[in-house]
């Protein structure tokens, strides 16, 4: 982290804007939220215009002529504009509502497998995915396969947490019609290196889904350089509202694809024998869409926008670098992913020694400290490695030094607390 | 925002004695385009003679707003060159588009000037677009299919 | 209306529980919001409820164990009792939310498509449906027929709007696999006659699917005794805020249903190679639900259940009574539906003779009247009539008669702006 | 909430020093179970003397709460007439579910009592309530088997 970025980063400053983190907690405890690859906290310029929004400006969308109509689809296609300027998007119809990145996710997979022609997944077809994904980049591939006669296949990792790219020419081939992995796991942290990947499947034409998940709220994304051709995401781990996430792909795909669901919004004209649909990306939203959602996603841009990406990511590394140091005096506990701070993001997977996650959390939840034990929606990850769950500790823009401290004193008095008696 | 800066004078006699109606023979593409929010609906053709706009003809259901911007449609661009037309329905969507802060040229689009106001109803933007968006489209077809049958005109030839 | 409930319903009171009609439109004017069946307002506890849950709760749910964790689980939860409790299910477990009523028809629908066995929809079975449905359930039944071969066949209705009864022997037949309709129609405001259709609907065998999104925010509603299988209405119609809708269904059949959409929290275990599935409801919620869009839910449910849904219906039918009967005073106005209080929504679609509906809307909102133009979302049944588009006013909770006067001076204003020139 | 609520002396002692762990033969039968949350996953055998409970035999992988419980379950079950037992799970479940307000019965409870403070913790009784639905599963799949094997040798006879 540059001495220039570190004197406006200033994380004291930021920890004001999230009203939760001066919350108190049962007994008394100061809340140390070391749990943001679950779910981010919320600044309260989020909150405010989501309220804002229901207060003043509320109606729905596309459909109303009205003042308060026009006003509220304003304050939604807005959104969808900031979302494309954030992740550099060269067309704001390239931006998909979702629910959340499983959605988005399961979204290309369910028009993949209904797709005509070229694009279309069909028996024989193979997909290939990586042994560290999330379940949300699992079962809908597992689903399409089953749907299709297609076959998934997967890339393993070593111990480090690390790709085994020796096996991409082997794995990426004429048969292979979609790679789909995280960008940054969520249980390893890795950052995996989705440019080298996308550049061999599109060698040997298949497309490329990439789980953006983690990455869009860490660090600056630009996908038209990313060699990807769908990214997912989800509002609600970038300090924005639960109930909304993203699926973005590159228009000339979308344009082919069929929809997903049927509905309003997503139609041109019906008739009861049949109807014909609305480009992207009205064909892949049906329904009233979430629309204070959409408009409080975009406060949140917004707030990422004016702390600065770079130095999100910057804050980010420099924290778990700290936590890793930190972790390493801890006898017992070994780091499940890369232990250096490099290609690396801010979720640290660990096993203390002889006491389970649930116990270790426990413990840790008694003291204030919120972290996540189990398998974090990567159990293949979990098998991978030879353990049945781990602790997770993860950090954010408005993590400090110090709760990497109260988490380290949590766990010697974890260990006291089972070792002892 | 008053009512009246919506429905100028000029767009409500365009609306109640609309030019260029009626579907016409000859033609060299016809399209249907429709506006999903509201349902309203035009079949619009386009007949190219060499480089000129031939004639533009229409059958459409709608608002005052669309109804009156096609006829204003017709009036500006049958005559005119194939690129000035063009031309004239790119400043026509720029107008649009410009949030009621784009200053039209009233010498170069007549009375579609009158439709400066409706840039300031986001909602009625599709309505007045509806028609120079269908010509567009026929317009590009026409075009391709000249191209087209041209170069079939030509391989026989050789 | 009795007299004794006329004395505890005050609308004038109602009112201020909801800040946006309070506000002053361009021009002064005071919103008169007669777009409710599009979507309705929110009452300030509902607004507050969405904040104070981020502000102090928020949390992941389901996987994480710490107090906010559990306190964010616990609301979420809460929520889906409160669903349960407010239309009658017998189990908490046959709730399961979605996006919005069109993600739950779409859900029943793809599930029906994809179930083995006796549920399973396949070519040369019917699904029926009625010709006044929305867009939303009428879709969803065209991609499945068009995925699985099965034939689509739909209720005409007279025009009164009324469904024609005639013909449900006919129709709904021994091939007949689903019938899906629509409890109030958004555009006629018809209530249709559920109990009957669902009873020969079960005697072939068929299930039954109700589109209750107009019905749940406007009566009392019992799921246990209303003969339908499915239930499917959205949040953000009834007082609650968008991003969140919920499919009722019986428990014995969601229990026999594949999944939809494949991720987190859906899962029972996950390996690389294959995955089993939670019970319902989880079974049918991939990913991060819309939480804070749950507890908003629940807050609204919490709003409506403290005015008493009797009420509701009252006071809604007496404002639908007032304006059929002050519409009946415009000249060339006609009403398409039901023209008396009878069996019908507060939801009344129209045409002024000789000016298009994008007119009239625009005049009635430049005086601060909000109401809808085009074919809100039910094509089909505008064709039926023979005519392109309409306008509509609808009325809910906050509706006082003074709004309906306000809209019909607006409409004699229109008559006029048009007809002076 | 102090954590010395949560794990008793007595949880913590069963954790550490577990009873009736492993597999054993005979049994009638058995489940996997699993708690999706954490992953946290139990198989468990049972078997059935006439109307006793007989043998209850597991092997599991979880936190203390979960292992300890399924030590807590065989010490109580084991031995007992088996409407007995389901009796005691039905108490055992009511405690779990009491939000902290049902008073154990220590006479029928036994070292289970110690639970009581789980109910507390709703992330953690799902935990506590693992081995005991898996039990439940498989002694409810036991007699529905002896039933079954009963009325074939029946029909065999008759
Ligand atoms: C009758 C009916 N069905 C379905 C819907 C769809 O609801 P949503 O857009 O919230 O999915 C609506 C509202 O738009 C409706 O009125
Ligand atoms: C890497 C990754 N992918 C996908 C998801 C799913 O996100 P959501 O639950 O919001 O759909 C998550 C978070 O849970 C994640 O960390």
């Amino acid at each position: 982290m540059s001495a220039g970025s570190r004197a406006t980063y200033d994380v004291v400053r930021v920890r004001k804007d999230f009203p939760i983190l001066s919350r108190r907690l049962a007994g008394g405890d100061q809340l140390v939220y070391l749990d943001s690859a679950n779910t981010s906290q919320k600044p309260q310029s989020v909150i405010d215009a989501v309220s804002e929004h229901y207060q003043v400006h509320n109606a729905n969308v596309a459909r109303a002529m009205h003042q308060l109509g026009t006003e509220s689809s304003q304050a939604f296609e807005e959104a969808r504009d900031k979302v494309a300027a954030f992740i550099g998007a060269p067309s704001r119809d390239e931006v998909v509502f979702t629910r959340n990145a499983t959605e988005a996710l399961n979204l290309v997979a369910n028009v993949l497998g209904l797709a005509q022609g070229d694009l279309g997944v069909r028996a024989g077809d193979q997909v290939v995915i990586t042994a560290m994904e999330h379940h949300s980049n699992i079962v809908p591939w597992q689903l399409l396969c089953q749907r299709t006669g297609a076959t998934l296949r997967w890339f393993d990792f070593d111990d480090d947490g690390r790709l085994d790219l020796s096996q991409l020419d082997e794995l990426v081939t004429e048969r292979t019609k979609v790679v789909s992995l995280t960008w940054i796991s969520n249980m390893l942290g890795t950052v995996n290196p989705v440019s080298q990947i996308a550049r061999r499947a599109h060698e040997v034409g298949a497309l490329v889904v990439v789980d953006a998940s983690q990455a869009v709220p860490q660090m600056p994304v630009d996908v038209a350089t990313l060699g990807a051709d769908f990214v997912a995401f989800t509002g609600h781990k970038m300090v924005g509202p639960t109930g909304i996430g993203v699926l973005w792909g590159r228009r000339e795909l979308l344009a082919q694809l069929p929809p997903f669901l049927g509905g309003g919004e997503m139609i041109e004209t019906v008739t009861l024998e049949r109807s014909t649909y609305a480009p992207p990306p009205a064909r892949f939203e049906a329904g009233t869409p979430p629309i204070a959602q959409a408009v409080g996603l975009g406060a949140a841009i917004d707030y990422l926008s004016e702390l600065g990406m770079a130095a999100v990511a910057a804050h980010e590394r420099e924290v778990t670098a700290y936590a890793l140091a930190r972790m390493r005096e801890v006898s017992g506990l070994r780091v499940l992913g890369p232990t250096e701070a490099v290609d690396r993001g801010g979720a640290v997977s660990f096993e203390l020694a002889g006491i389970h996650p649930h116990d270790v959390a426990q413990v840790l939840d008694s003291r204030g400290v919120a972290v996540r034990a189990g398998h974090h929606c990567a159990k293949p990850a979990h098998t991978r490695l030879g353990v049945q769950s781990s602790t997770r500790a993860s950090f954010y823009l408005y993590t400090q030094p110090e709760e990497v401290d109260a988490l380290i004193d949590g766990l010697d008095y974890t260990k006291r607390y089972f070792g002892g008696s | 925002m008053s009512l009246d800066m919506l429905y100028q004078e000029i767009i409500l006699d365009h609306y109640k004695n609309p030019h260029h109606r009626g579907l016409r023979e000859p033609y060299d593409a016809q399209v249907h385009h429709v506006n999903p929010a509201c349902g309203d609906e035009i079949t619009l053709r386009v007949h190219l003679d060499r480089d000129t706009v031939a004639d533009v003809s229409y059958d459409a259901i709608g608002c005052s707003i669309s109804q009156a911007s096609v006829s204003v449609l017709g009036d500006l661009v049958i005559g005119k060159d194939l690129d000035e037309a063009m031309a004239l329905q790119e400043e026509f969507l720029t107008l649009m588009q410009g949030h009621g802060k784009v200053q039209p040229d009233e010498d170069r689009l007549e009375d579609a000037v009158a439709f400066a106001g409706v840039a300031r109803f986001p909602g009625r933007i599709k309505c007045a677009l509806l028609g120079w968006m269908a010509w567009k489209d026929a317009t590009v077809q026409a075009v391709a299919r000249r191209a087209a049958t041209a170069s079939a005109a030509m391989e026989e030839e050789s």
